[in-house]
């Protein structure tokens, strides 16, 4: 531009400047925060209990993150668009029961976890439509469909449960084997989010979920299928909460009507902790699955200091909060540094 | 102001009044509702399906009402004034909370409605009788020594508990504590009690924290079907298969499986559904005039006669020991 | 109704009688259009007349009630923005539409990134593109660079950048320059002049009547929604244009009074925000217009801010008529008799959800009050004269400010200050995106509050405007004050010289 | 208003007003067991809680915010309630000090919005854990049942033979206090102003900080309040008292057209919606409908309570348009 003094540093000459850099950085900051939180917690609490990292101790870590990881990616799909899906904690109930008592009746494995998914696909069908083609508030119908599935669940399941002894042993083993420490479940939702990071950053699709969560506004004017696009977000959501039903059924063993009951916090929390921004736009599937693992593991590394679990809940609760105060107060020292390097006279 | 030695001095009065007469006629065509913690939950369904054959057989009719959540004590107060307007002639409730009923259940009893609490109970004051699963004492006395010989009488043990305000656990376990001061425990030591609140999940990682924080432990029990099904769960799927002996209160069917596998030896229950059968029958027998509540009274239920001891406790027996040998003959 | 003549090459875009309501407002009625390659079509009449819209049924944002869109002759219907997109059609909106927490290369490019093998971003070409881009605007803008945080001017850079990019047939522009200074306008028009070269159709909206004249070389007129004349712009003057918008003859555009200054109203003494504006001292006395000139960025904005108590400042002091405010309290600064009307009307002066009754109420919930409540007769007969006084198109003062003209939301937004009777008035770009009609009944408000004894700092990026309007000229460059220049003294070429640090300061 | 017709026949808050009366007159009619003092009495009291949370809550989510630890907040003041009790302190100081602990409660949420910029609904689930879980450290495994018996009677009983509890007098005073507030004070306008664009809000003058603040420690005020009714309500101090309750005060509201997206809704459109979900919990357990299909109910409503009021604007507009064609 004429007016303006020119930079000490020609734009054109190095391919990211000072200011980008630093955004990048932060956002893997941000991630690696949450890493850094995470690993002082496992080595704490590996000097006050040499057995926390055995073997099984690692398998113990990694498989209780992992439901929660795959749900957790789902959702912040859902809320990188703007919206939440709150009903996913019903969707993982009962598509897990499906998968069960498609099993109980001597069913294939694989078709189960088919099922499951594909029940969760139904529930998040339903929901991306209510919510994209009604365009009405995603919290109220979420929140609608959470005690609907729910209700439509406990009308079917009635008190009937599966049991481990219902489901064929391959399927049960299979949801606490793995690779020496490596459980398969956690291979399998690494994968699914690996898959679904790359997905969001190298697909135009993918950042356009960016964008309307941005500006739903400016997104309808740029020609992006707004409905489509959220209808899809929340199909991936609902698949993915019907395929962690599969897993939890695998896991525990023991699926009933209340299987799944009150998720939808700790997931919502767990995204949160991970820094996907509940206004839309921002945020990354890493950030969710290291809130997830950080939540999770919480709940492993206090009994295992042998902490009374009556103080578990408070120091959760606590810890959450010092989560996202920290994240705040790094966001907006940033956000002071950005402008008064990009302030263009300054 | 008023505290709490204030209230106490004022005495608590007695619930029951008027008189039994043990050979009145069964009455007929009565309605009795079945109000448990929750319905949906297997164990609450097997128990009132036992209450619903029994009040078949007398020739009343039942009903089941109640929240779908466990802790939704205010759902539950409700439930008691549905069935207060809905005028039955008795019904057996399994309370959530030992207070938060008692004013719901006092307000039905003036309306003449007979209360029996099975399962879990109120304050006394609350209800004319309450059905005991078993006594408190001998379920937290067996449950030792089920263990006990497990582990040869030694070794560190835990127990994994429901929610740290379940009333009937915290009285087991009470028991469990003072068994465990008999000097044949003496190479016994309780390390720790643990809280999975009745959840899956968190009794599954409150097991793991057990196994880490205690690597030499012997044995866990856990008084709580949910409980005692994640644990296995956990030991089943773990290294400490076999390694590490559970107990506790589980139901058959949930439990064949880790039996079968040798990650469970024996643990014990009674059975819900004779619960449910002699709450009904003490309704009835209250609401005919055979019972009162009071302490001394009886009545027969089936083959059996009952007496009601202190405090209107009405107690159904022993709980049976489950294991390998005998678990197929039974499906509840 | 007569049509506009055809002659020459067939237009690539047209509207035919083309009609659209919302509820009851008839924003278009019959209203015919015709783009021909090659040209730069301006699009003119006054707020509210339907120019938005008219662009919006173009662009494929509205469908058309009645009548037709034809696309290289033929009828098309667009069923959104994309279809209209696909058929090289670029628009670039009245309202900047970017995406905060995108870079500024993934705003440009969304939706039609480069692609890779298996249809993946090419991350890489994106930015090289947005560079060229940027380099073509001669704008020093980091591709990277989130869009959150930048200035409406940038804002607006961008948008131009996004339309340029397609490589259109047919670039629209609603009012693109309302929030550039002159330097940006020049860079845009010679843009638009090279596309206007290579056969690309562009229809062009601004309110400064002398960029219509210089880039354009026909014009539509639209009245009230109702289509008044397509008709070359040779040997038309700028009051018959008005005349067309309008319909009928103007007052003086700058109708400045002179009033001899009163005592000091607003006094700003070595005020220092760190990083944005560093020792800024003036003072604005009562019955004076005082102008604030400078470059985009130059701090303009983030100096009234402060004064007003939105952002807090570093060192310094503001007083009204001797007393002094307190730092960071808009609430104060309002109780002693200030009044900010903001840059950015749509976030900041107006609640756009809610009626204009509610909003230019909005600042009277301390003065509305009989007892505690909420007197609402008194609110609403406020509301009611001002909107009357200040004239603003509406159809129910009950109806939310968003379906007015972004003319008319500025009008709602000068009444809600000027109903608190203020002693110092900030106006900030108070007749940016404000048709000539309005303009001119916005500065005689003005020019007679400054003669009732207001003090009135008026903050612009219209040079002819603060030269017109302003009895002193006050000069930002980066950050600090750079000039005070007597109206006497004040011309483009002081300012300029003071805005762009040239002048000794 | 005379130029409003019609957007006023189909707004939401009326048409929930509408149907609570529908429900009743027909639950009158129609259901035995409804229409007698006791079983409203009922209905009344167990309602109470859920409506008491409501006013401060519908204050919030006008202005766009929300705090979903309010249950908790409720079950900490009873546990506290409860621990002090035992202790012996005497009933007269342990309310006070209560209701000074929702404040705080409340201040601590309020500060870490307004000071900290933090979204609310991430603070509030943080604080959600965080309350219940001091409230577990407080009280632990007990359950406190012997208030003094003036004060159950009082929070459990009703006037006479009336279907009025005594606790609903003073519900209606804190109703007409928050109606009044809302709809008719400045300090509810700049609610709405705040909800519909915090920035505008603030440009006008508007002390947002201090609105959002004084509104957070109402809610923990109110929260308290609550826990304390609820304690003697139902004769039981708990740490798990009222678990839950946030998500059956936000569906009510929801349900009586609040806009979650904050400026928007009436504090009769709440009300109408806690009171509709309470009336038709009682009537379908009279007649025997299963929890679980009160359930589906409660969701299908919901989702109805978003997509009715847009067909009914989507009507609206096609006819204006037809009118003015
Ligand atoms: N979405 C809408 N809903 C209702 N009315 C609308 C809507 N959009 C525009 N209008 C009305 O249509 C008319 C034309 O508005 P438009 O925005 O096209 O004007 P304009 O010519 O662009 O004015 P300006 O120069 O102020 O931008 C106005 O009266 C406006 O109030
Ligand atoms: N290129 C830019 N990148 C980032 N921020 C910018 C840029 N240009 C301006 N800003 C922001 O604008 C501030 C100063 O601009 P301000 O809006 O106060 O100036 P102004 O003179 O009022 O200009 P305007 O004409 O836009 O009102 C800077 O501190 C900065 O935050
Ligand atoms: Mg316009
Ligand atoms: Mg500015």
């Amino acid at each position: 531009m004429t007016v303006t003094t020119p930079r000490e540093a020609p734009v054109t000459d190095v391919p990211k400047s000072s200011g980008t850099r630093l955004v990048d950085r932060v956002f893997k900051m941000r991630e690696l925060a949450i890493l850094v939180v995470f690993a002082a917690m496992i080595v704490v609490t590996q000097i006050g209990n040499s057995e926390f990292l055995t073997e099984q101790g690692i398998k113990d870590l990694l498989l209780n993150a992992t439901i929660l990881v795959l749900v957790a990616t789902g959702q912040s799909l859902v809320v990188i668009t703007r919206n939440v899906d709150l009903s996913v904690g019903s969707t993982l109930g009962i598509s897990a029961f499906a998968a069960g008592t498609y099993l109980q009746g001597g069913g294939n494995s694989v078709v189960a976890v088919f099922l499951a998914v594909l029940m969760g696909i139904a529930f998040g069908l339903l929901n991306g439509l209510l919510v994209s083609l009604g365009q009405v508030p995603a919290l109220v119908v979420t929140l609608g469909t959470l005690y609907i599935i729910r209700g439509i669940d406990s009308i079917w399941v009635g008190s009937r449960q599966i049991t481990a002894s219902d489901l064929p042993d391959g399927f049960v083993d299979f949801g606490s084997g793995g690779i020496s420490a490596v459980p398969w479940l956690a291979l399998i939702a690494l994968a699914v989010l690996v898959a679904t990071a790359y997905y969001l950053k190298h697909f135009g699709s993918g950042r356009e979920l960016y964008a309307l969560g941005s500006n739903p506004e400016a997104a309808r004017l740029a020609g992006i299928p707004v409905r489509k696009r959220i209808l899809a977000a929340y199909t991936f959501c609902g698949a993915l909460a019907g395929l962690a039903g599969a897993m939890y059924l695998a896991r525990f063993g023991n699926v009933d009507s209340g299987t799944g009951n009150g998720y939808e916090l700790t997931v919502v929390s767990a995204v949160v902790v991970g820094g996907v921004v509940f206004t839309g736009g921002s945020g990354s599937v890493y950030g969710a699955a290291l809130g997830a693992l950080l939540l999770t593991s919480i709940n492993s590394v206090l009994p295992a200091l042998g902490v009374s679990s009556v103080w578990v809940l408070a120091i959760n609760g606590i810890l959450l909060l010092l989560a996202i105060a920290v994240d705040r107060i790094v966001a907006l020292r940033v956000a002071s540094a950005l402008k008064k390097r990009n302030a263009r006279h300054g | 102001g008023t505290t709490k030695e204030d209230v106490k001095n004022e005495g608590a009065s007695a619930a029951t009044a008027g008189k039994a007469d043990p050979n009145a006629e069964l009455k007929k065509g009565l309605t009795v509702g079945f109000l448990p913690k929750q319905v949906n939950n297997p164990y609450f369904t097997s128990a009132d399906k036992g209450g619903e054959a029994a009040l078949k057989e007398l020739g009343s009719s039942y009903k089941e009402v109640g929240p779908s959540s466990a802790t939704d004590t205010a759902g539950q107060v409700s439930y008691v004034n549905t069935l207060t307007q809905q005028q039955v002639d008795a019904m057996a409730v399994s309370a959530q909370d030992p207070g938060a009923l008692c004013t719901a259940l006092k307000q039905a009893m003036k309306n003449g409605i007979k209360v029996v609490t099975y399962d879990s109970d109120t304050t006394a004051d609350c209800r004319n009788a309450f059905v005991s699963q078993a006594s408190a004492e001998d379920l937290g006395r067996t449950e030792v020594q089920l263990l006990a010989e497990q582990i040869d009488y030694k070794g560190e043990i835990a127990i994994l508990s429901a929610a740290q305000t379940a009333t009937n656990q915290n009285i087991w376990i009470d028991f469990m504590k003072e068994e465990l001061k008999d000097p044949k425990y003496k190479d016994i030591k309780l390390v720790k009690v643990a809280y999975g609140d009745d959840d899956a999940q968190k009794s599954f990682q409150q097991t793991q924290g057990l196994l880490q924080e205690y690597p030499n432990l012997k044995g866990i029990i856990s008084p709580t079907t949910v409980g005692i099904k994640a644990a296995a769960q956990y030991l089943s799927g773990s290294k400490y298969k076999g390694k590490v002996k559970l107990t506790g209160l589980g139901t058959p069917n949930d439990m064949r499986k880790y039996v079968k596998n040798g990650t469970v030896e024996a643990f014990e229950l009674w059975d819900p559904a004779k619960l449910g059968d002699l709450a009904a029958r003490a309704a009835v027998a209250l609401v005919s005039g055979q019972i009162t509540g009071k302490e001394g009274e009886t009545f027969k239920a089936g083959d059996t006669t009952y007496t009601i001891g202190k405090d209107g406790v009405i107690s159904l027996g022993k709980p049976t020991v489950f294991d390998a040998k005998n678990i197929d003959q039974y499906n509840f | 109704m007569t049509h506009p003549s055809t002659t020459g090459p067939a237009p690539v875009l047209a509207l035919r009688d083309v009609s659209k309501s919302f509820g009851a407002v008839r924003a278009l009625r019959d209203v015919s259009l015709e783009l021909f390659p090659g040209e730069v079509h301006a699009l003119a009449g006054e707020n509210g007349a339907g120019k938005s819209t008219l662009i919006k049924t173009l662009a494929g944002v509205h469908r058309p009630d009645a009548g037709q869109v034809l696309l290289d002759g033929a009828p098309v219907v667009f069923h959104g923005p994309g279809d209209a997109r696909d058929a090289g059609i670029a628009v670039i909106y009245q309202e900047p539409t970017l995406f905060p927490d995108l870079s500024i290369a993934e705003n440009i490019f969304m939706g039609r990134q480069p692609r890779r093998a298996l249809g993946r971003i090419d991350h890489r070409s994106t930015h090289e593109a947005t560079l060229a881009l940027m380099q073509r605007l001669g704008v020093e803008l980091d591709p990277d660079r989130p869009a959150r945080g930048l200035s409406i001017a940038d804002q607006q850079i961008v948008e131009i950048a996004k339309a340029l990019s397609f490589d259109a047939r047919v670039l629209i522009m609603d009012e693109p320059t309302a929030a550039l200074t002159g330097s940006e306008v020049a860079r845009l028009f010679g843009v638009v002049r090279t596309l206007r070269e290579q056969g690309a159709a562009v229809l062009f909206i601004s309110h400064r009547l002398e960029e219509i004249f210089q880039i354009c070389r026909r014009v539509t007129t639209l009245r009230d929604g109702a289509w008044i004349a397509s008709e070359p712009l040779d040997g038309m003057t700028e009051d018959d244009l008005v005349r067309r918008m309008v319909g009928r003859d103007l007052d003086e555009l700058y109708p400045k009074q002179d009033v001899k200054p009163g005592a000091v109203a607003l006094s700003v003494r070595r005020l220092t925000r760190e990083g944005v504006f560093t020792d800024v001292s003036f003072d604005v006395r009562h019955g004076e217009i005082v102008g604030l000139a400078g470059l985009v960025g130059a701090g303009r904005t983030e100096v009234a801010r402060a004064v007003f108590g939105i952002d807090r400042w570093d060192a310094g002091e503001v007083s009204v008529e001797g007393k002094a405010l307190v730092n960071g309290a808009p609430s104060t600064a309002m109780a002693s008799g200030l009044a900010l009307v903001p840059e950015d009307r749509r976030a900041q002066g107006l609640v756009m959800d809610m009626s204009i009754e509610r909003n230019i109420g909005l600042t009277g919930l301390r003065t509305t009050v009989r007892a505690g409540f909420m007197d609402r007769g008194a609110e609403r007969s406020r509301s009611l004269d001002w909107a009357v006084k200040l004239q603003v198109k509406y159809a129910r003062i009950a109806d939310t400010v968003n379906t007015l003209s972004g003319g008319n939301q500025q009008k709602v937004v000068l009444a809600k200050w000027l109903a608190t009777g203020p002693k110092v008035l900030i106006v900030d770009e108070p007749t940016r995106g404000i048709d000539v009609g309005t303009k001119a009944e916005v500065h005689r408000l003005l020019s007679e509050l400054a003669a009732d004894g207001v003090a009135v700092l008026m903050i612009s990026s219209d040079l002819p405007e603060i030269l017109g309007m302003a009895d002193r000229v006050l000069v930002m460059h980066e950050g600090r004050l750079t000039a005070e220049i007597p109206r006497s003294e004040a011309t483009e070429e002081t300012v300029m010289a003071a805005a762009t640090g040239r002048a000794a300061a | 208003m005379a130029d409003f017709p019609l957007s006023r026949a189909v707004r939401w808050d009326t048409v929930v007003g509408a149907l609570l009366i529908v429900v009743l007159l027909l639950s009158f009619g129609f259901v035995d067991g409804f229409g007698n003092a006791l079983n409203l009495s009922f209905l009344i009291g167990n309602t109470l809680p859920i409506a008491l949370i409501a006013l401060p809550m519908t204050l919030l989510v006008v202005s766009g915010e929300i705090d979903l630890s309010v249950a908790s907040t409720a079950g900490l003041s009873g546990a506290v309630m409860g621990a002090l009790w035992n202790q012996g302190m005497t009933i007269e100081t342990i309310i006070p000090i209560c209701l000074l602990l929702g404040v705080v409660c409340g201040l601590v949420n309020g500060l870490l919005v307004t000071r900290l910029g933090l979204p609310s609904l991430a603070v509030t689930i943080g604080t959600l854990a965080a309350y219940r879980g001091i409230a577990q450290i407080v009280l632990g495994s007990d359950a406190v049942t012997d208030f003094p018996t003036q004060y159950l009677d009082f929070a459990a009983g009703r006037i006479g033979d009336t279907f009025i509890p005594y606790a609903f007098l003073p519900f209606l005073v804190l109703l007409a206090i928050a109606v009044v507030a809302l709809h008719a004070m400045p300090f509810g306008r700049s609610l709405f102003a705040i909800g519909a664009s915090e920035e505008a809000a603030r440009f006008a003058g508007i002390r947002v900080k201090r609105q959002k603040l004084i509104l957070f420690t109402l809610t923990g005020l109110m929260a308290s309040l609550t826990g304390i009714f609820w304690a003697l309500h139902y004769a039981s101090a708990r740490y798990d008292n009222a678990t839950g309750l946030e998500l059956s005060v936000v569906a009510a509201v929801l349900l009586g057209g609040i806009d979650f997206d904050g400026g928007k809704g009436t504090l009769g459109g709440a009300i109408a919606g806690v009171f509709l979900l309470g009336a038709l919990q009682n009537v379908m357990s009279l007649q025997d409908v299963s929890a679980q299909s009160q359930i589906v109910v409660t969701g299908v409503l919901l989702v109805l309570s978003v997509l009715g009021p847009r067909v009914a604007r989507q009507i609206a507009v096609a006819r204006a348009g037809r009118r003015a064609a």
